[in-house]
């Protein structure tokens, strides 16, 4: 693998918290390289430090020791060359799907009809095309996702951090905005890190997967996926996956 | 998830003295600093010190004020103490009635629909101005001024256990329903308890109001108290008395709504586990 | 949305009924204890009627409201340009927190009233000792519920903000501040309550016109229908404001719908 | 975010300020006094344009009762004004304030009241030395006395229960102000009301009866008529100019009764917003000895007048433990505030009109 193909990377990182009742280890020299592009699952237990992880790539967090190197260079902070999409879509409830959607550019001092312009084919991208007026709390679960999706697509980040974004759905939602999201994904292309504790989400969305023990976290196993997405839940190769991955998985637990 | 107050999991669990100094340090030193630009306010002649007497001296009365009567009448203990049974007496009060009345008036709808126009009509009348209906009604004694007190922290209590019982799941309602529990027993095993968060919050705002009314309560015929004592010290025309007055009813209220929070926190953290 | 309307009519039929059990409850204890210890509806109607269309102390009731309300708003306006800032400062920076809130909840448990000889003191005894007391009042609001809302913004909004590079500057005024407007909007209204409360210990200062000084003639002249007329001026205008409030927030907060 | 707490700081000083520097002009002089007889002379100077063909200019601003007025002192928010003897001695004490004359002697409209049925009415004149007060000291033991205490009021009390061979401790004094005692007493809450005008005006108006007074109990209670230390020394002329107009008031309320009780009644309905039946405002004149320019002179300087009446006030505040030893000597050393030469130059002003 060659370094310049590498988009972002974690290199030996440790992340530990102190409470009442002693110091935690979270995360224990966790290296990881993601290429330019490519669609990276790290699939773990829950309370294994993925969201630490991630908080850490996304420079929310700084880690106790190692470091993130994006594009070659220290990452100390949060920037709008890394999307991030909460699990609990973190949107700013006092503005309307559009005015989140532009969010990120309004930060950077867009003029206002550039920056609807960009939302507004977002807002189309996902589905949401109608909707610009409404504020979160008028939307379902799947569309508030959604909403959170298009306002990271529409900041133009190099990469997406995406922190269990499906969690929170219910099983059908969950497999629509699955399916959505790979054909967002096919259709714009970004380096994507995605975190989830559910093997076939894993296996439906990843050009990887990243199999994290319990705590301490650290990488147990890597899985190439190969097969052409999108991939069918009732194939053979996909069941076998699963059921590889599961294993493993249940060592882990 | 815990990246939100990262900074509060980050505190060493070092010695209990230690963690407590570094908890408040800074409180203490500013403290300090509030009392360093006081006195220098009044000592550099920014202020008449007629206007403003310097901390020291206030200082000097109000630990003097500890075991000397005069010129108000009595010490600083008998003042503090007079003020916290009057406090107490009408917060008490307060509970006893607002609480139950509140949880009515969210559970029981005829009762809302009843009590809630008089309760928004009375709410905007400020407690001094019942003055005199209290003495009519009630004489001089504490009852009196008690009622004063009631009357200011009877409203937390009342719309915070209104809210809180309002606030009731009603899946547990329904489910309270299925197993056959009639209204009242639903009433009393489901929405009650559930509202018990919010009445806490409605009982510390109670105790604040309680507290900040005191002085108007004593405005009717008190000999002894902290309102009582600010009064005297205007009759003697003794600002440093008006002072230590006040500055002891800071400390106490804020030394009050500090151990109602540890409660809390407390009785919230064994409900957890 | 019929059945909206019957429930409201029906509110507003038990609102009627409740003030009728009322009135009705309290001439028979008027009746009771007689006139002279608590004067029967009939007589507070005929004292205001008398006092509505009259002079005390040289100037009508309406301008007596109208220099009540003068002092209360000014108070009110003043409480919110000071408290807001001040809340938000010590929600939003770690050290002025910690340097302000000790000294902050020292002087909140103190009432406006026992601030009656300081404000004399420092201001003499103008409009300014009236208005800073009501401002007492108000400011302390004004700062609790803009300290409470910026302390309790969801922090994964921050986070978020900052994921698009947002600078701390943008972070408060883009993300803090108007997360924490349904907050300072609660403040906004219950500041209002308290600065109008607060009218009465301030016209205690020394006032020859306003409602407070309408309360306090009846207290020194031992004129109880006067008093109770005066209280009832005051707590319709004090419903009359939070209801002009309540009103004015719908309209500028819209997305507060959610939290009713 | 620095800015906004600056703003903040900014605008608190202000507002801080804004009060603290209060301008004042040259020749205005700032006249304080309370809604009572004694305030009425500078607000009818003002109402009636007495000062139109002189040079001073008169501002008057009305105090609800004696602490603030003396706060106000403080603050430097007035340069004369007429207030009663416990506030007038905490000026002097506290803020040097020169006492300059006797605005009225108010003894008798300090008094004590009783319900028509009291057994304190059945005996009169038990000490033949105080012949007007009712009630035989078993009367009076264990009696509950609504009173304001630290006023003249309660002086008046501690006089009368002297000359029945009583102190405090044989009685229950409760602390009440004097709208609330009227309130209180009129539901049937304590045995005995200790009063002061305009309220015992509603005292006699519900029928109650006057057992003792201050004037009846040898208290004399003499109502002060100040001026701030400050001002006295720049603008003695200021202060003797207004003292004319004061005395000229006084002297035609001792003549003119009828005519005053037109603008006395004006004063407390039209300014003070005080409705007073007429009964009052005669009684106002009746019960409150006023001193001509003379009389007052004799009274400032006899060694037995207001410097003798001003010490039996502060010594019962001394017995009482409200104010120190500290306390007594400076007033003993300042002669109570005493300052006779202001009334000297109106008496030689006029005399040299004449």
């Amino acid at each position: 693998m060659s370094t310049s193909n590498v988009k972002i990377a974690a290199k030996g990182i440790s992340k530990s918290f102190t409470t009442e009742n002693g110091t935690i280890q979270v995360l224990d020299n966790v290296s990881l390289e993601v290429k330019t592009n490519e669609f990276l699952v790290i699939l773990g237990p829950g309370q294994c430090g993925k969201t630490i992880l991630l908080n850490c790539l996304a420079g929310i967090l700084p880690p106790d020791s190692g470091e993130v190197i994006l594009n070659g260079k220290k990452v100390t902070e949060p920037g709008p060359d890394r999307g991030v999409v909460f699990q609990q879509y973190a949107l700013f409830p006092w503005k309307t799907v559009r005015d989140n959607v532009a969010f990120g550019l309004a930060i950077r001092h867009m003029p206002v009809k550039e920056r609807y312009e960009i939302a507004q084919k977002y807002i189309d991208l996902v589905g949401l095309t109608g909707f610009e007026k409404s504020y979160p709390h008028q939307l379902s679960g799947g569309m508030k996702q959604r909403v959170s999706i298009a306002r990271s697509y529409a900041n133009n980040p190099e990469v997406l951090l995406m922190d269990e974004p499906f969690s929170a759905l219910d099983a059908q939602t969950r497999y629509s905005m699955e399916k959505e999201l790979l054909s967002i994904w096919e259709q714009e292309k970004r380096t994507v890190v995605f975190i989830t504790n559910n093997v076939e989400e894993a296996i439906y969305l990843g050009d990887r997967i990243v199999l994290m023990t319990k705590l301490p976290g650290t990488i147990k196993m890597e899985f190439p996926l190969t097969s052409p997405k999108p991939r069918n839940y009732t194939d053979a190769s996909f069941l076998e996956m699963r059921l590889a991955i599961s294993e493993e998985t249940e060592l882990a637990l | 998830m815990s990246t939100a107050h990262a900074s509060a999991l980050e505190a060493p669990a070092t010695s209990r003295v230690k963690g407590y100094w570094k908890e408040y340090n800074s409180s203490v030193f500013s403290l300090l600093v509030f009392l360093l630009i006081w006195e220098l306010v009044c000592r550099l002649g920014f202020i008449s010190r007629f206007q403003l007497v310097p901390p020291s001296e206030v200082i000097v009365v109000m630990i003097e004020k500890f075991w000397t009567a005069p010129p108000d009448g009595a010490t600083l203990f008998t003042h503090i103490a007079a003020s916290m049974t009057l406090a107490l007496v009408g917060f008490c009060a307060a509970v006893v009635v607002g609480v139950p009345l509140g949880l009515l008036m969210g559970w029981y709808k005829p009762v809302m629909v009843l009590v809630r126009p008089l309760f928004d009509a009375v709410r905007p009348i400020p407690p001094i101005a019942w003055i005199p209906l209290a003495i009519l009604w009630l004489g001089i004694g504490i009852e009196a001024k008690a009622f004063i007190i009631w009357l200011a922290a009877f409203v937390p209590c009342v719309i915070n256990s209104y809210i809180g019982i309002k606030l009731t799941n009603p899946v547990l309602i329904r489910v309270a329903r299925i197993y056959g529990a009639s209204n009242w027993e639903t009433f009393i095993k489901i929405g009650v308890p559930s509202a018990v968060p919010m009445i806490f919050t409605g009982l510390k705002l109670s105790l604040n109001a309680a507290w900040t009314t005191l002085v108007a309560a004593e405005l009717l015929a008190a000999s002894e108290g902290l309102g009582y004592m600010i009064q005297m010290g205007r009759r003697l025309a003794r600002p440093d008395i008006i002072i230590v007055g006040m500055l002891t009813i800071g400390f106490t209220g804020a030394l009050m709504s500090y151990v109602l929070t540890k409660i809390e926190s407390r009785i919230a953290s064994s409900r957890r586990l | 949305m019929a059945n909206a309307a019957a429930a409201n009519l029906k509110e507003k039929i038990g609102a009627v009924f409740s003030f009728v059990i009322f009135l009705a409850l309290w001439q028979v204890a008027s009746m009771a204890v007689g006139s002279e210890a608590l004067p029967s509806p009939a007589d507070v109607v005929a004292k205001a009627q008398e006092m509505y269309t009259s002079q005390i102390g040289g100037k009508s009731m309406w301008m007596h409201i109208y220099y009540s309300l003068r002092r209360v708003v000014g108070a009110y306006l003043l409480a919110a340009v000071t408290g807001i800032p001040l809340g938000i400062a010590m929600g939003w920076n770690v050290k002025f927190r910690k340097i302000a809130n000790p000294i902050f909840e020292l002087l909140r448990p103190i009432p406006p009233i026992a601030w009656i000889p300081i404000a004399i003191l420092w201001l003499g005894i103008g409009e300014g000792p009236k208005i800073f007391i009501c401002y007492v009042g108000a400011f302390v609001i004004f700062v609790m519920n803009t300290y409470t809302g910026m302390r309790y913004t969801d922090h994964l909004l921050i986070d978020a903000a900052r994921t698009f590079g947002a600078t701390r500057r943008q972070q408060l005024f883009n993300v803090a501040i108007p997360a924490s407007l349904p907050s300072i909007f609660a403040g906004v209204q219950n500041a209002m309550s308290m600065a109008w409360m607060c009218v009465l210990a301030a016209e205690l200062v020394g006032a020859r016109e306003g409602v407070g000084f309408i309360i306090i003639q009846g207290m020194d002249l031992n004129n109880s229908p006067m008093i109770i007329v005066g209280m009832i001026t005051i707590g319709l205008i004090g419903l009359f404001l939070a209801v002009s409030l309540r009103y004015l927030e719908k309209l500028l907060c819209p997305w507060r719908r959610e939290l009713q | 975010m620095h800015h906004l707490s600056r703003i903040t700081f900014i605008v608190l000083a202000l507002v801080l300020t804004m009060g603290i520097c209060s301008a004042q002009a040259k020749d205005e002089i700032r006249v304080s006094g309370q809604p009572c007889l004694h305030g009425l002379p500078t607000w009818w100077a003002i109402e009636d344009g007495w000062t139109k063909d002189k040079n001073i200019d008169l501002t008057y601003t009305l105090f609800p009762s004696g602490a603030p007025q003396v706060e106000a002192l403080a603050a430097d928010q007035w340069d004369v004004g007429a207030m009663g003897t416990v506030p007038t001695m905490m000026a002097i004490l506290r803020y040097g304030a020169k006492l300059i004359a006797i605005s009225n002697d108010e003894s008798e409209t300090n008094d004590l009241w009783v319900r028509p049925d009291s057994p304190i009415l059945k005996t009169k004149g038990f000490n033949p030395k105080y012949p007007e007060i009712y009630g035989k000291p078993e009367d009076w033991k264990g009696k509950k006395i609504l009173v304001t205490t630290v006023s003249t009021v309660h002086y008046a009390l501690d006089a009368t229960l002297k000359a029945l061979g009583l102190t405090e401790k044989d009685v229950e004094v409760v602390n009440i102000e004097q709208g609330q005692a009227v309130t209180a007493f009129a539901s049937s809450q304590g045995d005995v009301v200790c009063l002061w005008a305009p309220f015992s005006y509603t005292a006699e108006s519900k029928g109650w009866k006057k057992v003792s007074s201050g004037a009846r109990s040898g208290a004399m209670i003499p109502g002060g008529v100040v001026v701030r230390k400050d001002f006295a020394e720049k603008h003695p002329d200021l202060v003797v100019e207004w003292l004319d107009l004061y005395m000229t008031a006084l002297d035609r309320m001792r003549t003119d009764k009828a005519g005053s009780g037109v603008w006395l009644n004006k004063y407390f309905a039209g300014y003070c917003g005080l409705q007073l039946p007429e009964s009052a405002i005669k009684s106002e004149f009746e019960l409150r000895p006023i001193f001509s320019v003379e009389q007052q002179v004799k009274a400032l300087t006899a060694p037995d007048e207001a410097s003798a009446w001003m010490k039996g006030v502060a010594d019962f505040f001394a017995g009482q433990g409200r104010i120190t030893k500290a306390d007594m000597a400076d007033l003993e050393k300042s002669n109570f505030g005493i300052d006779a030469s202001f009334m000297k130059k109106v008496q030689e002003k006029r005399a040299a009109k004449k």
